[in-house]
């Protein structure tokens, strides 16, 4: 059996399941399931009893774990790499939440100031400015008023 | 007396379920609406019967006063609550129901007017006697009127939507140099959110306590309050844990303020369940800052003390009630002390909300713990909507108690599948400061930015476990409850099957 | 004061969670202990630490006094809480974990043993001057002595076994004849019960109530009593509803219950919690039934109703605290009303237990309800242990707002896989009986039985849906949660994923 | 497509579903399933909503409708009619629950009397006296003390 390779916050594991042992990156933990209902609600790791709740969603594993949430994934390729994680900061003209374009308050070509806003974004009925980055010229607008875009689209370009 | 024989709950999620309860223990028929792409909500499972208000936008379903009458006429339903939010504090909702013939629970559409315009509320209540913060009176529109106006006061102060609430169009300038956008930014936002651009100076009063009173009246004039919530701890001007009593407050104090609760609710000639809402500046003086002419999202707290269902007097009222003999003589009191906790699906750094599917959902239990929750396993969290998930009430012997108690509760909650607030909450409740009890609006801004620790080697092979099993064909898989995923050789149902 | 670092719950299931709970919010640490067969049960995972209990049979895990001592050494309690049933009135366990030198959560080994073995009690009683139920003092065995006794009673009676409690090892006795057989019996299940099969016999009171005080002293003789708990909602001598306050008593009868509550209490050096049961026959006099040397099954209808934590309180004693001034001197009163519905897995008809997966499980919640489990989804419920599921607590303003509040929770409950008890729960809180407050421990044989009704189109569709679909070769299917099972074309995640 | 005979509380339907249609028993029904991440949670039935969970448990199917709980069974054979159905009356000298066998108190050949205790069995450390439903002979007794015994097992015959 070969191992699968993970990734969480940043870190990433290499982990090996074999008959009641884990290796995570090599180190060996002996560890027993134990499922209510057949869902996993506690692991026996290394003799104790680790309360987890663990959900998939595609490439992708939730997993609650003393009260804090992981999500861990398993990099499979671009579409993967391409979601934004939850906690990352956000790139300079980047939509920082789904939402739709409110406003946008430049024109391709125009100059813009460190700090300016750029385009209003609207998400749960409340406005969010979002400035430029540095200063610098508006080579390429990807939205027009009114557009529902997802977040981590780059709203629009600044050379 | 009016009678009610069936209530139709003019929204949604935590709050429709929380009203069809009541109702529903109260005898009282009751009908749930729902927007087509919301049918799965779980308020539509908790009435008698469920009308569609059709497909479309909020504005087009929710928000939608014909779709919400036409809802009452095929239900059958004689009385309207709207909840919170939406159409609540909407004055031609308000008469669009009466003129329907139907009973309308919350405040006389006069009322909701009188308070909902802030600068002429805030007029009202100079004449009342109530105290109100520092600002200008008239809705100038030209900018240089509003700068001298601002001069006068003295930065740095707030631009606010006249026809606002909820911290919606309102913002924080610091130099005059920042005015104008500053105006300019809230009129349209005021604009197109209410569709009144006229905008208002305030003082800003610097580290305030955002102090509430809930108050209550009958169709005969009895007005009480029924003491307060502290609703200081925010972000982005809105609350997310508020609690009962307020550490802020002497018993001198809380009197004086709930005496000028009472005045202001009697000043708009209030009838039913509102909530007057003071800041406490640093000198412990108190200004009025607006009135909420509906249900307030936090009003568990008061319930958990008082021992009371203020949605239950809030029909009793509409029927034409007197409030109870122990409201109106002073018999009432609070015994321990409560907290709610909103938990928000947001990032919990930047505070901006999330979309998702809930894809496991374990709520706390027990004693002093009570959860109004507006999803469930499987619901989507949508950008239309609130992104409230529920509210996390613990109530405790003492105020030590209700904190541990949320702490603990906050332990037993799970949310999968959508980021939330959770690790917020639980700074807040674990910072020395909330501890205190001596803290004041900006106490998130002071928080230790708390630092997010790897996964432990318990969540990585819990993941390897959901995630090493092959995902059916075509579709991703909901959950380790799903036995194809979890990938143990023991089933559910098979020792019965 | 001695400390209490980390406790261990000798224990299992809702009660189990519910010591962790109040512990945790104390800052204590905490240990669970779980049966091998038992590791998926929900009190595992509401601990710091769970200890195993090895393989076997009850006797050899929750029941066994060295596995528990050792499970506590291994995990490094310093005190043990011993919940209701199993280890929780055996004085020796009492005894064996403060001779480990560790903190026990309970009343002294003497008091359990005075009250548990019931003619010495009956005894005491009398010498303290409370009224006790007619009946003879001595455990004959000799069935011509027992037959003059039951004569000078008069018939019917009831048998009892002098070392039994909660109605176990007890029959009624209408006629001479049936005397010999039932004492036989009753002897045979003493013996293997309890390893004492000495019985006595007891004047059978007709149709009386079954109403208990809530009792609390701390270790420097404080005694107080908590208010009582109506308790006559009976099948099979086990109770399944409660309330509080009891519509049987006046003032006057409840200060005279409560003073002899107390003096029971006083009369055999109780510490702790405890509950005093008695009759109180159809004439209004009142007679001490037994006493409960614990923390009663019921107890959260006390706290709902006062506002306090009553585990908080027993882990306070233990480590040496007085009780609150506004116990000792009566400052504490009871606030609106509270019911408690157990919810056991048993056949609706005829009461017996019942076996099984539970498939879907969904607990009602909101306002003023309370809900302490023992199971989740994908418990399996085993004939090893007790059969209770849930206790479903309701408190509302007053009477018939608890009684509609707790219809309401019965009505968003969801148990699928095993049966339950629920319809008879339903039926106790329709019947004008119990709406009237005017009922004995007999309401429940005389409720009217209840025609099942034939299943609805929806629940045939909705079957039919969920059978229609192959199950996946090798194993049925969990629940229609499991997207292969429910047929539907969205899966969850996918708008996401 | 074929409909399916399902039976529920001793009645049975012949159920035919059919793109938002539903034949019971040849009585038309227009539906809509609502579902919640992938679960039934209501039924839209001739434009009514009704609030319905299901779970499926090999062969028979557990339905939550309107506060009340319905077993359904799709018959498949001799299994499927083994297992007793709750609430119907309990046979003779069978057992009615699941329990041990805590003693007997007959012997084959003997005469028992209406009433009189045969077996007591035990099941959540209580005991249950288990009587002899009319006067007879017992000609059979299938058990031993200790014995486990499944809801409906026949503990001794009697002519």
């Amino acid at each position: 059996m070969k191992g699968i390779r993970l990734e969480s916050r940043g870190e990433g594991r290499e982990v090996l399941l074999e008959n009641g042992n884990a290796l995570l990156d090599g180190t060996a933990h002996s560890f027993r399931e134990i499922r209510r209902g057949g869902s996993l609600v506690a692991l026996e790791l290394d003799g104790t009893v680790v309360p987890v709740r663990v959900a998939r969603q595609g490439d992708r594993a939730f997993v609650w774990c003393a009260g804090d949430v992981f999500e861990v994934r398993r990099p499979a390729g671009r579409t993967a790499r391409a979601r934004p994680a939850g906690g990352e900061p956000h790139a300079g003209l980047v939509a920082p939440m789904p939402g739709r374009i409110r406003k946008t308050l430049v024109q391709t070509g125009e100059e813009v100031a460190k700090g300016q806003v750029v385009v209003v974004l609207e998400a749960m009925k409340m406005e969010h400015a979002i400035r430029a980055p540095q200063d610098g010229v508006i080579t390429k607008l990807r939205h027009r008023e009114g557009d529902l875009v997802d977040a981590g689209t780059v709203l629009a370009e600044i050379s | 007396m009016r009678t009610i024989r069936r209530l139709l709950v003019a929204n949604r999620g935590e709050i429709s379920v929380r009203v069809l309860r009541t109702a529903r223990e109260l005898g009282i028929g009751t009908v749930a609406v729902f927007a087509e792409s919301d049918a799965g909500g779980i308020h539509v499972e908790r009435a008698d019967r469920a009308a569609s208000l059709g497909a479309g936008s909020v504005a087009e379903t929710y928000l939608s006063i014909p779709k919400i009458l036409e809802a009452a006429r095929s239900s059958g339903a004689d009385a309207i609550h709207p909840g919170y939010g939406f159409l609540a504090e909407n004055a031609d909702f308000a008469r669009a129901v009466e003129a329907e013939g139907l009973v309308w629970v919350g405040p006389p559409a006069g009322a909701i007017e009188a308070m909902g315009d802030k600068l002429r509320a805030r007029a009202r209540m100079r004449e009342a006697g109530v105290p109100v913060v520092p600002g200008s009176d008239a809705g100038a529109k030209d900018p240089a009127d509003l700068a001298r106006e601002a001069e006068r006061l003295g930065y740095p102060i707030l631009v606010k939507a006249s026809a606002g609430g909820g911290g919606k169009g309102m913002s924080r300038v610091d130099r005059p140099a920042d005015l104008r956008a500053a105006v300019e930014e809230a009129m349209r936002i005021a604009a197109s959110a209410f569709g009144d651009d006229s905008v208002y100076l305030e003082k800003l009063l610097e580290r305030p306590r955002h102090v509430e009173f809930q108050v209550f009246a009958d169709q005969r004039g009895n007005t009480v309050h029924l003491f307060e919530r502290e609703c200081s701890v925010q972000r982005r001007h809105q609350k997310i844990v508020e609690e009962t009593p307020s550490s802020a407050l002497s018993p001198a104090l809380r009197g004086a303020m709930g005496e000028a609760a009472v005045e202001a609710a009697r000043a708009v000639g209030y009838i039913g369940a509102g909530t007057i809402e003071f800041l406490l500046d640093t000198d412990g003086r108190f200004h009025f800052l607006e009135a909420n002419t509906r249900l307030q999202v936090e009003h568990p707290i008061t319930e958990a003390t008082l021992g009371i269902d203020l949605v239950r007097w809030q029909l009793e009222v509409a029927r034409g009630a007197d409030l109870p003999s122990d409201w109106t003589e002073g018999r009432l009191s609070p015994r321990g002390h409560a907290i709610e906790m909103r938990l928000y699906a947001e990032d919990p750094v930047d505070f901006l909300p999330r979309a998702g599917t809930v894809l496991e959902w374990i709520e706390p239990a027990g004693p002093g713990v009570r959860v109004d929750s507006g999803v469930a396993a499987g619901s989507e969290v949508s950008l239309e909507y609130d992104p409230l998930l529920a509210k996390i009430v613990a109530r405790g012997e003492d105020r030590p108690a209700a904190v541990e108690r949320a702490l603990r509760a906050l332990d037993e909650l799970v949310v999968l599948g959508v980021e939330t607030n959770r690790p917020l909450l639980a700074a807040v409740l674990r910072s020395e400061e909330f501890r205190s009890g001596a803290y004041d609006t900006d106490l998130v801004s002071r928080l230790p930015r708390e630092e997010t620790s790897p996964a432990p080697p318990a969540a990585w092979i819990a993941a390897a476990l959901a995630l090493s099993g092959k995902a059916p064909s075509g579709a991703p898989a909901a959950s380790a409850r799903d036995p194809w995923e979890s990938g143990d050789r023991w089933r559910p149902g098979e020792s019965a099957g």
